[in-house]
């Protein structure tokens, strides 16, 4: 793993890494495995701490601690010394991490459409010439009622010293109480009924914004699953969920998500 | 013969140097909105007819005289200051965050992206596409971010209705799956 | 169909915001100055044809586009109620910045205000309050700016020592290592 340690600060974050690690052009999709993943991001990890960046080495290292907890997993020969409660812990984090790691897959797709719509706005230039300069005698003087003080004033606005950013911390958003099955089970009681309901109706009174992530990772599995259609009407609208399935067909790839 | 009121928005747009929106054309020409609009649309449809070296164009909300992107190559020689240079990976993922979310903060767009997002947003606000729009209401009154007019006429769309739907770029099955099988989810 | 010469000069006249010589027209377009002014005075003719509002005019610099003068009726309410009439706070710090930090650059605004600067030069710069005052010797030149006679005037001072002064305030390690590099808004 040496050699990737010299690529590590072009890294924006774990999530940057880890959609590289598993998505990079050279990489069969198919022949992915979770043992080489977590060997090649703990390989970063050096380069990561080399940078002296507190914070950027604790956000790796609470994604490396995740991996190397779900490698643990499945090293072991059985479900025989496992706690129910701490193998649910850990299978809720994993679905957390792909939620989050689809969330920045979509953004960063969505940031280099806008570089593309970027490139092509950049081959027109505006007009900027402005008035003409015998129109500017009539325009108002701006400056009029304007004193010196005025001036220092805003000079000092400007100038002064800006306070701290506030800490951010991302450790706040782990624990929530839900899981990948509440949420199906919850999606399968409401849908057939409903027929159609909007992502939002289906996340109302949802606080957390990672129990909303779960409703999404579980309504992606009942779109696998054929069983709901997905829609948008329009850009920023909301997300139109509508059962297609047959409501004795559920839960048949349920065992994905509990492990 | 041109009618007046298509004369005077060219008059008018001649000397502008950010774009008119139809609500100032109507009022200045004593038509309404929606006949700015319609004489705009003419008027555009006749430079391109025409063939013209510029172009009318809707953008950010108003109507701009704007050189043909045909013509690039040319401008580009004549323009000392060039286009604003390209904005990092790390930059466009937070603009696009900002584009979508909006009104959001700080602390949220460092939650999606997984890393610290205060150096990206500083430098996305200094070049002028992303500006504060608010405080939240909750305790800290974290400062609220959203996109800019500038933002939407470098892109060259009208209004944020205009960007391509955020489902557009949503992960389809096999990239789900890699991921879900990078995670070790596939086989347990 | 329109010349590509034609069209090109279109392009780069309607971007430019200045008169354009013919000389500068010739060697982009890669003609003889006799042609572009050919070309010039047919494209002129074509918009008197067609009645357009804006006229491209021979003046003592070169070829510009400008409104027609039929319209300036137009225009003068434009001028009038379509401007503000007064320097928003935004622009009232960037003309400050200015003020104490002559000469500078654009870039080195935005980084102190923290927002892009652009439009707000460009504005204060066409009233007459900043001017263009030299450029930046490092990579890309970019064009300092500093306050003109005029603005002195309208403050009622005799120079810039009759400001008050900046007084003690040490700026913030970033704007001063961005304001060393002379740049800095792009790299992040």
């Amino acid at each position: 793993g040496v050699s990737y340690a010299v690529q590590t600060d072009v890294f924006e974050g774990p999530f940057d890494l880890l959609l590289h690690l598993i998505l990079r052009d050279e990489v069969d999709l198919y022949e992915i495995s979770l043992s080489r993943i977590v060997d090649e991001f703990l390989a970063h990890l050096d380069g990561v701490a080399a940078a002296l960046d507190l914070e950027l080495t604790t956000e790796f290292l609470v994604i490396a601690a995740t991996l190397v907890d779900l490698k643990a997993r499945r090293l072991l020969p059985g479900p025989v010394d496992v706690e129910v409660d701490e193998e649910l812990a850990l299978f809720e984090q994993r679905d957390l991490l792909l939620a989050r790691l689809i969330e920045a897959k979509t953004f960063r797709d969505a940031g280099n459409a806008l570089e593309h719509l970027a490139q092509a706005a950049g081959r027109s230039w505006p007009r900027t010439a402005g008035l003409e300069e015998r129109f500017l005698a009539l325009a108002p003087d701006l400056l009029a009622g304007v004193t010196p003080p005025d001036v220092h004033a805003a000079w000092l606005r400007v100038s002064a010293p800006a306070p701290p950013p506030p800490r951010v911390a991302l450790d706040h958003v782990q624990p929530v109480k839900v899981t990948m099955e509440e949420a199906v089970q919850d999606l399968v009681s409401r849908l057939p009924g409903a027929g159609q309901l909007t992502f939002r109706a289906l996340t109302e009174g949802l606080s957390e914004r990672i129990e909303i992530i779960v409703r999404f990772l579980a309504v992606l599995e009942l779109y696998k699953q054929g069983l709901i259609d997905i829609g948008q009407a329009i850009t920023f609208g909301d997300l139109e969920v509508t059962w297609v399935g047959e409501e004795g067909s559920v839960l048949a790839g349920m065992d994905t998500y509990d492990g | 013969m041109a009618s007046e009121a298509a004369r005077a928005a060219e008059a008018i747009l001649m000397v502008a140097d950010e774009p008119v929106e139809p609500q100032l054309l109507a009022q200045l020409l004593e038509i309404s909105p929606a006949r700015v609009d319609e004489l705009c649309e003419e008027l555009a449809a006749a430079y391109q007819a025409e063939d013209r070296g510029f172009v009318l164009a809707r953008v950010a909300g108003g109507w701009r005289f704007r050189s043909h992107p045909d013509l690039a190559p040319y401008v580009e020689r004549f323009v000392l200051d060039g286009q604003p240079s390209r904005l990092s990976p790390a930059a466009l993922e937070t603009l696009a965050i900002v584009a979508y979310k909006q009104p959001v903060s700080r602390a949220q767009v460092a939650v999606i992206r997984g890393v610290n997002a205060d150096a990206v947003v500083r430098t996305l606000c200094q070049r002028g596409y992303v500006e504060e729009v608010g405080r939240d209401p909750g305790p800290g009154q974290a400062i609220l971010y959203g996109t800019s007019r500038l933002f939407l006429e470098r892109l060259g769309v009208d209004s944020l209705a205009d960007l391509p739907p955020l489902g557009d770029f949503v992960p389809g099955a096999e990239v789900v799956e890699a991921l879900e099988r990078g995670l070790g989810a596939d086989d347990t």
